[in-house]
């Protein structure tokens, strides 16, 4: 069919536009300002694709997001999955396809650009239809700050969709006129193109904007296609609108049945018209104005079935003026045509004398559900309202209302006067006054004659072939295939049977669906509990929903002062947390393994350094400072001596390590001290949660310093002359700056302070000074120590010399699991103390068993053989058939230089005791024997450590 | 995203707080003299009410105070907040 | 042998020529090596004597800074918490103000002082569209009306904590501290945000 | 091909809806896949078949419809492998036991890792699974490649995948399918399914707890089973046992229907999401549990927003999909992120709670070892080691402390 449905005129299209684009394989022509779906009905395509699930033809059945039928998948310009045709708007190049239920996913990554903007305002409105505009008015004329927002191409509504007058003109000068003046009020933030998907407690609202879809291939790559509004507002005026309910019948599913309201839609706003020769099928007046202004605009419109018995009088008489014949109490009992509707069978209500109009079209309205999934979503009660058959807003709440159609109100005036009242609350509540009465203009529209009848369906006819959810072919058969199940709860008729979980979410089917359930159950549907909404009311790309926090903003990358010393010196790095830390530094040509070996020999046997700025660092004061440190750290901090360094351990109130590091004593009453790198915020907010809320009677307070320094490690048996060439006024000696002592003094003319503190067994300093005279400083070790081969290592080199020592780091040998005594560091403990924080945990029988796992080394018998970090230690010499017991497991693994040889640390069941005996660790599906040993491998004396 | 009230800065955004379970557990005065049963109490049991919680909540990326709040655990709400040290206010 | 001072490094060296592109929309500068020390003050009587100091009151609402001369220069004093402040001077005051606060507060009996000048980095945003900047990703309400000129508040913008000033309201122009290991994260953010800005028009 | 057109039909009657007896043997509180289970294996397994599951709303409306129905065995500890190894077992011959399609499918299940803490303590759970019996591997970053072709392995993104955990026995089931074959296959051995019945008091004699008082009057009950999830802590405060619990909002979300592109599923702690492409088609993704305790069945957006930044950046592909459907369950979770299953201080009491986000991997287990409890008044030894007493103890079961993989 190629027929042009476009009418010679009306409509809001350009009609001076031509857009070419391809739905199916077909070329097709269409003007600006059209969807797909109102150029594909202009084209007279009504048929999208075929139905998931029995392959029936399916078409287009309404004009908004409510769309059960018309799926397409985008092709071009790019592959987009499932989007409604009724909501795509048109721009030439268009390529979309028709769905059977199931999207396609690009195979490339997505180009555009995503974000999400903040607004703030006093009063946001929901949708720009009658009740939304003035409801929006009424608030800026009050001086409020004002949001806007309306999922439309161009404010207006369901007036867009109509014909109707105000105040005696078309409703189009009303509109522009309400928006000429919202535009040039201060304070209002207008945004088309904007659908409100999500409504939370506290004014918060999240609205998607689609900015450049519709300019297809000319959207700019540098501004955002999607943005998520994150809207903050003090009064929200929701005025959504309403959805057109249809009537379940036999074959209610066939291409050429639309629902009414969506009829008017494509004639009045896209200049459409939907078929050649209508039938109409209603419960309720709206449809009539669909029958009318159809046949108005020259289109044959032989029958309006209407299933009252009593039809408005009024509206009766203009449809026969019109050549229309109205059928009080008939209803569509069964359609016939396969590819589109070649015909109605119709019959009186209950059954009688039973007639056929041919037609290519039907027309169904089974009332009309207000869009409450806002006011839903933030809580607000729903009630069912008897008389139309739809659920509306219950009591209102706080800081929202509901005005319009969303409310359940549909007469034109009405709706404006709702939107004004509901503008002037919410400014009220909002602290401001409201501006003066605004002047209510005055619709000219057929208000209803004869109230509406709740029909959900045309009972007698084939039910397998009346379906109630389209998209998931859901018919009547199966609702009640349901409930004689046994299921009496709508949510379990929804599972059951699949009913409103698909791409629309019940929209046109989930009050039908709920009063079909009722009916068959023979219960009140005003006593069931209604559906809670939940967000999104409409899908939501998950890009736009990701914005901007991709790739290098995925996360944060925190960096020290030296890192582009260490990009430049060709390190690779290692994420810490969100620390970018560098892990070695190859050579040409070197692998990891030599690197490190290298880099481990330099700090053994010459001087090596490191960028350890990540630690953790937090400056305390106080009088009570000591008698703090006492609780955090299991060993005693008080009795430290200014001038001082001790490294600590703290525990959990479960007794089991959280972090170590080291405590220096600056004064009396001032402390610095280390955490690890991951733990560094953890620390702090733990210290500041005890003294807020446990001791606040303690003077003290906790300042973090992380940042503020550059900490380098300089280590091996040559840093003393390395550091003493940059610091000639400093005494390096070991009795004047001995093991765990520090000093303030000037090194490279930068003022520092150097700790004699050392994480590898190895005689070392560790120099701070402030973060800006990092690279200066550490530039200036490299160049001292370059006649003793100075080497930069990096995180892998520390681990492997500090686990020569037996240091254990937290977190990779210890899991949360372990106490300080399993780490063999019950020296770190303090006996005196009356309690400090985890002691009291240390008594549980668990913590007394002999047979805990405690921190041991391992030499495998094969100094040549890595063992696997993670590898499970048995008792087993081969894998016997599962289940095996395990002994522990292999916390860190390591080639040492120093050694010759393989060793790791592994934590062991009663470890301590098994030192000398030979176990063995898996490795992929093999054994590999190791000697239990001591965690100290290299320089158990500590000889090394002054150098 | 909800709103929490800090006592000092106003209202924020809850990703600008952290969740500090259930407020007035005082840390034993002396743990030692605590049976495993009451030590286990302290240690890993809390009350988990359907509705109103007296809770402790601390404006981590604000002014970093603790401070206390009763919320009700159905709706959200925050019914009161209230500093350290303070008696839970009476909420209906 | 001595470094030379001049090699100083301010976490955002190097950001110049990239900030320079979001203008004329958005003026984004780093404000490199400025003093800035926090100060807790345990012993409110002590206020007084720390005015004197800096020649600037303590503000005394929260979310608030106040701004003024005093022996010390210009400054910026920057309300933190009930008992904490921000005091942002000139560089290459640290260590004078360091003993000069210490010594107003009665030392650790009255509280504390910390050198943190290096600890964070300060971000100057100015322009037309430097709200909207902000707007991307700092869920604060920018609006004069709500953050008037003197409002500090500590924040997060993006995924990153930033203590934000607003030195003046109309014309727009903020103050954003990030630390230090955070700022290229914020600098990449705020250059990416301003994409859109960058061709419009002013 | 689309994933699955048709997926199988539910059987044309599923239970009675009798109106509550005055006594029964066992009341078990609770009507998801933990309450259903137990009642089932009490009668199939145990001849006790005057039981009557009481349900405050619909049945399996709560975790059991709101979860991400990821089955996985590959727990660290002997103890939780021990119990979800067994329930893995019991899910292999389920479809045949209940008689009715639960869809289980064997899919395999990644767990990637993304730092190397994660690679030590990933391979050190592949080891400890292999020698507890239980399928195992530990793929590299290519290796994941080739069981999961959409998964972006770049040494480029943020945190680059390192390789992976991989159990490929490890999937997914229809969450409603498994509940109602449980209740179906209940109902026919006799048990009462009773809905809209909410719990208001637990009744006890000497120590000894002899009924329940309900919305739908008191019934009498020789022994009552606890089987509540989130609600478990105000159940056993009706008789005055305190719990180490705390309920949070967990989240989920689906996309839209869409071709098969995800093969297996895929879970990430390190980046926070899990993503698995259910029988129907759409995607099925959940994340961490928001961190305030929450009975609302609600949860934060910005957790939503979060984990799709992750899925982004594991999946590039999944940049236009949509997300149709959000919800929130509220799970239970105990102090060291194990269940707490077995005796209470008051005789004929008895407890299954604290199994935050593994309940539903759990569900065949759970309800034969409680059943099993509950009928010899003695723990299966399945979940012997799950006591309340190891908080007295510290003989706690960790696995958020060690395994750090959730769900």
């Amino acid at each position: 069919m190629t027929a042009d449905f476009r009418l010679p005129a009306g409509g809001r299209i350009d009609r001076d536009s031509a857009l070419r684009f391809s739905f199916n394989g077909r070329s097709l022509a269409g003007r600006t300002g059209d969807t797909l779906a109102s150029a594909l009905l202009a084209n007279g395509v009504h048929q999208t694709g075929t139905s998931i699930k029995y392959g029936r033809p399916r078409g287009i059945m309404a004009a908004g997001v409510e769309e059960p039928n018309a799926l397409v998948q985008i092709a071009e310009p790019f592959t987009e999955p499932m989007l409604t045709a009724t909501t795509v708007e048109l721009y030439d190049g268009l390529v979309a396809d028709g769905l059977s239920g199931y999207g396609v996913l690009a195979a490339e990554p997505d180009p555009s650009r995503y974000d999400a903007k903040h607004a703030h305002c006093d009063v946001l409105v929901v949708g720009a239809g009658p009740a939304g505009l003035a409801a929006a008015l009424t608030a800026a004329r009050s001086g409020a700050r004002v949001v806007l927002v309306d999922d439309q191409s161009e404010p207006g509504g369901s007036l867009l969709g109509t014909d109707d007058n105000l105040d005696g003109r078309s409703s189009d000068v009303w509109v522009r006129d309400v928006i000429t003046e919202l535009d040039t009020t201060p304070g209002v933030l207008r945004l088309d193109r904007t659908t409100a998907f999500g409504a939370y407690q506290d004014g918060f609202v999240l609205a998607l904007q689609r900015r450049t879809d519709h300019l297809g291939f000319d959207a700019p790559s540098h501004v955002s296609r999607h943005r998520i509004w994150r809207i903050r507002a003090k009064q929200t005026v929701i005025a959504t609108g309403a959805h057109e309910r249809p009537i379940v019948f036999a074959d209610n599913d066939r291409p050429g049945i639309l629902l009414a309201g969506a009829a008017r839609t494509y004639l009045h706003r896209y200049g459409v018209q939907v078929g050649r020769r209508l039938a109409v099928f209603t419960a309720n007046d709206s449809a009539y104005l669909a029958a009318i202004e159809l046949a108005e605009a020259g289109i044959d419109v032989p029958v309006l079935l209407d299933a009252r018995q009593e039809v408005p009088p009024g509206l009766s008489a203009e449809c026969a003026a019109r050549g229309i014949e109205v059928h009080p109490g008939h209803v569509v009992t069964g359609t016939e045509g396969h590819d589109r509707l070649t015909d109605v069978h119709i019959g009186p209500f209950g059954g009688g004398q039973a007639d056929t109009v041919g037609c290519d079209t039907l027309l169904v309205s089974g009332g009309w559900n207000p869009a409450v999934h806002l006011f839903s979503q933030l809580g607000g009660t729903l009630r069912y309202a008897p008389e139309t058959g739809a659920y509306v807003p219950g009591e209102s709440l706080a800081s929202a209302r509901v005005a319009g159609s969303a409310a359940g109100t549909f007469e034109l005036t009405t709706c404006v006067e709702q939107g004004i009242d509901a503008g002037r609350a919410a400014v009220t509540a909002a602290g401001f006054t409201p501006a003066a009465e605004a002047r209510v203009p005055v619709a000219d529209v057929r208000a209803e004659e004869t109230a509406a009848a709740v029909l959900w369906r045309v009972p007698g006819g084939a039910d397998d072939r009346a379906f109630v959810d389209l998209q998931r072919d859901v018919t009547v058969s199966e609702v009640e295939r349901a409930t004689g199940a046994g299921l009496e709860s709508l949510e379990h008729v929804k599972r059951y049977t699949t009913i409103g979980t698909a791409h629309d979410q019940g929209k046109t089917s989930g009050t039908v669906a709920a009063g079909l359930v009722a009916e068959q159950l023979g219960a009140n549907l005003a006593e069931r509990r209604p559906t809670t909404f939940r967000p999104p009311y409409t899908s939501v790309p998950f890009a736009a929903l990701g914005g901007r926090d991709r790739g290098e903003l995925y996360d944060p990358i925190r960096v020290t002062a030296l890192h582009d010393w260490h990009v430049a010196q060709g390190a690779e790095f290692e994420d810490v947390g969100q620390w970018k830390r560098a892990r070695h530094y190859p050579r040409q040509g070197e692998d990891m393994h030599t690197a490190v070996l290298r880099e481990c020999r330099a700090a053994r046997e010459g001087v090596a350094l490191m960028d350890a700025s990540t630690l953790g660092k937090i400056d305390l004061q106080g009088p009570d400072a000591a008698e703090l440190l006492d609780m955090l750290y299991t060993n005693m901090m008080s009795t430290l001596k200014v001038g001082r360094i001790r490294y600590g351990v703290m525990c959990g109130i479960d007794g089991m390590v959280i972090d170590d590091g080291t405590v220096i004593r600056l004064a009396d009453d001032h402390f610095l001290l280390t955490t690890t790198t991951g733990n560094a915020a953890m620390v702090l907010d733990w210290i500041e949660e005890w003294l807020q809320t446990e001791w606040p009677h303690l003077r003290v307070f906790a300042t973090s310093v992380t940042e503020h320094w550059v900490t380098v490690p300089l280590v091996g048996p040559k840093s003393r002359d390395v550091l003493a060439a940059l610091a000639p006024e400093l005494d390096v000696s070991n009795d004047a700056f001995g093991f765990m002592t520090w000093q303030d003094a000037t090194v490279a003319g930068i003022p520092a302070r150097i700790c004699r503190i050392s994480f590898s067994g190895e005689l070392a300093y560790e120099i701070n000074v402030n973060a800006w005279c990092g690279l200066a400083l550490w530039e200036a070790l490299i160049e001292a120590g370059e006649p003793y081969g100075i080497t930069p290592y990096g995180t892998e080199t520390m681990h492997v010399l500090r686990a020569e020592k037996g240091y254990p780091i937290v977190g990779q040998d210890t899991d949360g699991t372990v106490t300080p005594q399993d780490l063999g560091m019950s020296w770190a403990v303090s006996k005196k103390k009356t309690d400090f924080i985890g002691k009291r945990s240390f008594s549980r029988a668990e913590n007394l068993r002999p047979d805990r796992k405690q921190l041991v080394g391992l030499l495998p018998a094969d100094p040549s053989v890595l063992l696997p970090e993670g590898g499970q230690i048995i008792e087993h010499d081969h894998l016997p058939e599962p289940p095996v017991r395990m002994l522990g497991h292999v916390t860190s693994s390591y080639d040492s230089a120093a050694l010759g040889r393989t060793f790791a640390l592994a934590v062991l069941r009663s470890g301590r005791d098994r030192i000398g005996e030979k176990l063995y660790v898996t490795k992929d599906d093999e054994v590999v024997a190791v000697t239990v040993t001591d965690t100290v491998l290299y320089d158990k004396e500590g000889a090394r450590r002054d150098g | 995203m909800q709103l929490i009230p800090c006592p000092w800065c106003g209202p924020r955004e809850e990703v600008e707080f952290h969740y500090g379970g259930q407020a007035h557990v005082d840390y034993p005065a002396e743990p030692a003299a605590l049976s495993d049963e009451e030590w286990a109490k302290f240690v890993f049991f809390r009350d988990n009410p359907r509705g109103p919680f007296a809770e402790r909540w601390s404006h981590a990326a604000g002014c970093r105070r603790w401070f206390n709040a009763v919320r009700d655990t159905r709706s959200y709400e925050l019914l009161a907040v209230y500093r350290p040290g303070q008696e839970r206010p009476v909420t209906t | 042998m001595t470094a030379d001072i001049t090699t100083r490094r301010t976490p955002l060296d190097g950001w110049t020529s990239r900030f320079a592109e979001l203008a004329p929309a958005v003026r984004l500068t780093e404000r490199p090596f400025r003093s800035q020390l926090t100060l807790r003050l345990r012993d409110a009587g002590r206020a007084a004597a720390v005015s004197r100091v800096l020649g600037v009151d303590l503000p005394e609402t929260p979310c608030t800074f106040n701004r003024g001369a005093g022996p010390h220069g210009p400054v910026e004093v920057a309300w933190l918490g009930p008992d904490e402040y921000l005091v942002l001077a000139q560089p290459g005051l640290q260590r004078t103000l360091e003993s000069a606060l210490r010594e107003a507060i009665g030392g650790t009996q009255g509280g504390a002082v910390v050198d943190v000048s290096a600890q964070r980095t300060t971000l100057a945003l100015s322009g037309p569209r430097a709200r909207d900047l902000l707007a991307h990703g700092c869920a604060i309400d920018l609006h004069p009306s709500v953050s008037p000129t003197g409002t500090c508040v500590q924040t997060l913008l993006a995924q990153t904590g930033i203590i934000l000033l607003v030195r003046d309201a109309d014309p727009a122009e903020f103050l954003l501290l990030v630390r230090a290991s955070f700022a290229r994260y914020l600098a990449a953010w705020l250059v990416d945000a301003g994409a859109e800005y960058r061709e419009e028009p002013v | 091909m689309p994933a699955q057109t048709n997926l199988p039909d539910h059987p044309s009657f599923l239970w009675r809806n009798p109106d509550p007896a005055k006594s029964y043997d066992v009341v078990v509180v609770g009507g998801g896949g933990h309450g259903l289970a137990t009642a089932y294996y009490l009668a199939a397994v145990h001849g006790i078949t005057n039981v009557a599951v009481l349900e405050k709303g619909w049945l399996a409306g709560g975790n059991m419809a709101r979860n991400t129905t990821i089955i996985r065995s590959n727990y660290l500890w002997d103890e939780s492998s021990g119990i979800y190894e067994h329930a893995l077992k019991l899910w292999e011959g389920l479809e045949a036991e209940l008689d009715y399609p639960i869809l289980f499918d064997q899919r395999g299940v990644l767990n990637l890792a993304h730092s190397l803490q994660d690679v030590r303590d990933s391979v050190r759970r592949v080891n400890a699974n292999r020698l507890n019996g239980i399928d195992a591997e530990w793929l590299d970053a290519d290796a994941v490649k080739e069981v999961c072709p959409i998964v972006n392995v770049s040494p480029e993104v943020r945190y680059p995948v390192l390789g992976a955990t991989y159990q490929p026995r490890a999937g997914i089931a229809k969450h409603d399918y498994v509940a109602w074959g449980y209740a179906s296959a209940a109902d026919r051995l006799g048990v009462d399914l009773i809905q809209n019945c909410e719990v208001t008091g637990i009744e006890t004699t000497d120590g000894r707890v002899t009924g329940v008082n309900t919305t739908r009057g008191r019934i009498a009950a020789g022994r009552v089973a606890l089987a509540a999830s989130g609600h478990s802590s105000e159940l056993a405060a009706m008789a005055g046992v305190e719990l180490p619990v705390q309920s949070h909002p967990l989240q989920a979300l689906v996309s839209e229907l869409l071709e098969p592109v995800h093969p297996t599923v895929v879970m990430s702690n390190a980046v926070h999401v899990y993503v698995s492409q259910a029988h129907k088609g759409e995607l099925v993704m959940g994340a961490g549990i928001d961190n305030y305790n929450g009975y609302g069945q609600r949860g934060s957006f910005h957790i939503i927003e979060r984990q799709m930044s992750a899925a982004m950046e594991l999946f590039p592909i999944f940049a236009r999909a949509h997300l149709l459907r959000t919800w929130a369950g509220i799970v239970d979770v105990s102090p060291d992120a194990s269940p707490i299953i077995g005796l209470t201080p008051v005789d004929g009491l008895y407890l299954n709670c604290g199994w935050g986000t593994g309940g539903f991997k759990a569900t065949p287990g759970v309800g034969d070892c409680f059943a099993h409890t509950i009928a010899n008044d003695k723990p299966h030894p399945y979940n012997e080691p799950f006591t309340l007493e190891r908080f007295t103890t510290g003989a706690l079961v960790d696995e958020h402390g060690a395994a750090a993989v959730a769900h």
